[in-house]
């Protein structure tokens, strides 16, 4: 028959029309403020920064080199770094960034600054309820805004977390036992190692 | 009534005369559509409803979109715009206006022109079709195949044939 | 008190015009029979703005907007406050006047349709002699004001929409007329009131609308096609096509103009589809005998509720076609189809009543659907497609 | 004061001003629109002598303005056809430019 293909369209798309008051898993959207679809482990969009323990200001990982201002393609991060060194995580004294800002309005979620990072302290976050009515300033992340624990690190992508914790406890104990040899080759000046190893990135060795 | 009168006339004559004196052709023919619709309304207000719609159905809806679509079709991007008036415009405006004097001198000095209104006739569209289909059947006729021959016609004139782009 | 409730309207105005003086009495008698008109008809493009998103959204297995007031049905008055309050933008090279002039005229011309309809008993603003005529002429105004806006915009995108709406609804037009032209031969009068009175009076319980003749199902179909197509709407609307020239002649329309063409456009489809009611559906008459107890306006807005439903059912489910089987479709089925059909309204004029003059006027019907559906297997060649990449 | 001389002159004065813009013009288009304004000037004067004669319901001048409604469509459509054949061939509308024979 002459439109018999668009009878059947018809049939179809009222039993959608019909079926979609009746079964609920016909429904194919969620109610997003109220209700969201769990996210993938490997969803990403702006980058944080991951410290460990419970300081942020004493644990950050990032030591202010400046290697992912450099790399960011649309030029979003703006790093200041410190004049003096504190202590890191492991009680090592080091740089840190006086200041460390992210536009996420111009950040194109290119992941470029966590590939770059030699320090482990740049990671993707999954947050993507970021609206705010102010344009500018709102969307331009500060360091405090940027800090996010190494838990909250775990807690959303825990493969990777685990992963990176790993690598970094290695290194710690290498850094350590090579600090200890040093130590213990020279007992006599006990400050030297301390200063000789400072500029050696965990990472340094692997280079 | 008289009112009436002199605001559609008012309307048909600027918008006939702005259609004629405007520089951009298709500027011209969407003031001739008012022009169009002016003289539909005076159709209707001498009670002829059907040759006044007929009127805005035909002239309207069909002469000008055909005139508009004619433009676009031949619109060529000159750099340098020609004149929208021909180089005799002096002598065709003359002849029109000397057209106008003698016509209006008729009408003036004609006495039929001085009827009073009769009443309103009882002419429905009922009457124009028992008429056409009985007294004027043969015009009708002829005009279905008048209309079907400058169908054919019109198709066939303004088909591009591949032998002409060569 | 049915016959009060049916009145209400009719009454309400003559008391209304008591209190009026002699001198404004047409005047007011007009202002009194169009305002009604002008507030009804946007308030049903706005009930139905939301019926067919959230329809659509259904269609699609989703809900629809569901956020503003109860159920999303505050949607439209959001809506309006929006393009109220968006700016108004200009393109610099537009032609200013045309480009104002055309939504207004646009809107002017799907209102003017609107006074021959009749939407209940007495209740039509005026009853002309060659009220169909009037509707047809009306509408040809539209496709003036497509192209003053396609045109004045300056837009490649627009220009080529509003040739392609122009293309669209002449071609459209013509079968559009045809196919109310066999009413017109079978009631007699160009008049709506008296098409809508022809079709009064019911067999039993069965009322006698035009639908239920061959010709006037045929009519009807070949008009709800045509209406599909001159309301620019889905599965022929292709002068909007989003995905290729993203919204055809309007493009360049914003804020409150841009409001002015959807509402234009609606108002179109509303006043086409109260056409094919009254010159098939009966117009304000009851389906049944038993039910017209009911008031006449009301049963007006059930059945054109009832066809903007199916609007919006064919515009969830059939996709847009393409430019040269919109045209053959007008020109060589829908146009022979309402030709033969006129042919099918003299035979079954002129035939004794009875069941031979069902079976004569349905075997004049089924040929040419025979013969077409026999034409579209000898043009369907499917093969397998090939695909071709760059290496 | 309407009476049947006013539409009279109202005619004529249509009839003018369409003479004057198919004698002036350059548009080949636009000259037969002139042309078309000059037809619709005649039609007025047909209904405008049908209301004001003596026996309006023998419709003669209705069925002439039908007849030359429909006449002026025709006319349109083959005029148009023609000119956009002459745009083929010589590219242009200008009447003052469309002065050879030969292509």
């Amino acid at each position: 028959m002459v439109g018999e293909g668009i009878l059947k369209g018809m049939v179809e798309t009222a039993r959608n029309f019909l079926g979609s008051y009746v079964e609920k898993e016909r429904l194919t959207t969620v109610q997003y403020p109220e209700e969201r679809i769990p996210q993938v482990e490997a969803a990403r969009n702006f980058p944080f920064l991951v410290y460990d323990g419970p300081n942020w200001q004493q644990g950050m990982r990032c030591v202010g080199c400046q290697i992912c201002e450099k790399e960011c393609p649309p030029k979003c991060i703006f790093i200041e770094k410190s004049k003096d060194k504190k202590p890191d995580a492991v009680g090592k004294p080091q740089f840190y960034p006086a200041v460390f800002n992210i536009d996420i309005s111009v950040c194109m979620s290119c992941q470029i600054c966590v590939e770059v990072c030699p320090f482990d302290a740049i990671k993707m976050d999954v947050e993507y309820d970021l609206p705010t009515d102010d344009r500018f300033g709102g969307l331009l992340l500060n360091k405090q805004k940027l800090s996010k624990s190494n838990e909250y690190y775990h807690e959303i992508h825990p493969t990777e977390a685990s992963a990176v914790d790993g690598a970094l406890a290695e290194e710690r104990a290498k850094v350590k036992a090579a600090a200890d040899a040093k130590a213990a080759a020279a007992p006599a000046k006990p400050l030297a190692p301390a200063t000789a190893a400072s500029p050696v990135s965990p990472t340094g060795e692997t280079k | 009534m008289t009112l009436t009168f002199l605001i559609l006339a008012a309307i048909t004559v600027a918008g006939t005369a702005a259609a004629m004196g405007m520089r951009n052709a298709v500027h011209c023919v969407l003031a001739l559509t008012v022009g169009f619709a002016g003289v539909a309304a005076l159709y209707l207000q001498l009670d002829a409803q059907f040759v006044g719609l007929t009127q805005i159905m035909v002239y309207v809806g069909a002469v000008a979109i055909l005139a508009v679509f004619a433009i676009m079709m031949t619109h060529t991007p000159a750099p340098e715009q020609p004149p929208a008036f021909s180089s005799h415009w002096i002598l065709g405006g003359l002849v029109a206006a000397a057209v106008f004097a003698v016509l209006a001198w008729a009408i003036g000095s004609s006495a039929v022109s001085m009827q009073p209104l009769p009443a309103e006739p009882a002419v429905g569209v009922q009457q124009i079709g028992a008429a056409l289909m009985d007294r004027y059947v043969l015009p009708l006729e002829i005009m279905g195949l008048l209309l079907t021959a400058a169908l054919i016609g019109a198709v066939v004139i303004a088909m591009d044939r591949k032998e002409d782009r060569q | 008190m049915t016959q009060e409730a049916d009145q209400i309207f009719v009454l309400a105005k003559h008391w209304l015009m008591g209190y009026v003086p002699a001198v404004a009495q047409p005047i007011a008698s007009a202002v009194l029979s169009i305002v009604p008109v002008l507030i009804a008809f946007p308030l049903l493009f706005a009930i139905t703005t939301v019926l067919e998103r959230k329809g659509l959204g259904r269609i699609q297995n989703r809900y629809g907007p569901n956020r503003t007031g109860p159920a999303g049905f505050f949607q439209p008055i959001a809506d309006g406050i929006k393009s109220l309050t968006k700016e108004d933008i200009v393109p610099l090279t537009a032609d200013q006047a045309v480009h104002f002039l055309a939504p207004v005229l646009l809107v002017v011309a799907a209102f003017l349709a609107y006074a021959v309809l009749p939407i209940g008993r007495n209740m039509v603003i005026v009853n002309l002699n060659a009220g169909v005529l009037f509707f047809f002429a009306v509408g040809s105004v539209v496709e003036l004001s497509v192209f003053m806006a396609g045109w004045s915009s300056r837009s490649k995108y627009s220009l080529l929409g509003a040739m392609r709406a122009i293309a669209q609804m002449i071609s459209y037009e013509v079968p559009l007329v045809l196919a109310s032209v066999v009413v017109i031969m079978e009631a007699g009068s160009l008049s709506t009131v008296s098409i809508v009175e022809r079709q009064a009076g019911y067999t039993g319980i069965w009322p006698h609308w035009y639908l239920f003749t061959p010709w006037g199902l045929v009519g009807f179909f070949l008009f709800m096609v045509a209406a599909t197509a001159e309301s620019n709407r889905s599965p022929f609307d292709l002068p909007e096509g989003e995905s290729e020239i993203i919204a055809g002649y309007y493009i360049e329309y914003s804020g409150f103009k841009f409001a002015l063409f959807f509402l234009g456009e609606y108002l179109g489809m509303f006043a086409t589809s109260g056409m094919a009611i009254t010159l098939f559906l009966g117009g304000w008459a009851a389906p049944f005998s038993f039910l017209t107890w009911i008031p006449s306006y009301i049963w007006f807005f059930v059945k054109l509720l009832t066809l903007i439903g199916f609007f919006i059912w064919i515009r969830g489910t059939l996709p847009r076609l393409r430019m040269d089987q919109l045209m053959n479709l007008a020109w060589e089925f829908i146009l022979p189809m309402a030709l033969l059909n006129m042919l099918i309204a003299g035979i079954w004029h002129f035939m004794q009543p009875g069941v031979v003059r069902w079976l004569v006027c349905l075997a004049i019907v089924a040929v040419p659907c025979i013969l077409l559906r026999q034409g579209l297997k000898r043009r369907k060649k499917f093969q397998v497609r090939t695909y071709r990449y760059a290496d | 004061m309407s009476s049947l001389q006013n539409y009279l002159l109202l005619s004529a004065l249509l009839f003018s001003i369409g003479l004057a813009g198919a004698l002036t013009r350059r548009n080949a288009i636009l000259v037969l629109i002139g042309i078309e304004l000059m037809l619709n000037a005649a039609n007025l004067n047909f209904i405008a002598f049908w209301r004001y004669g003596p026996n309006p319901s023998a419709l003669t001048g209705i069925m002439f303005a039908i007849f030359s409604i429909s006449v002026a469509a025709a006319e349109a459509a083959v005029g148009l056809a023609i000119i956009l054949a002459a745009y083929r061939h010589s590219r242009t509308t200008d009447l003052d430019r469309m002065n050879s024979l030969k292509g």
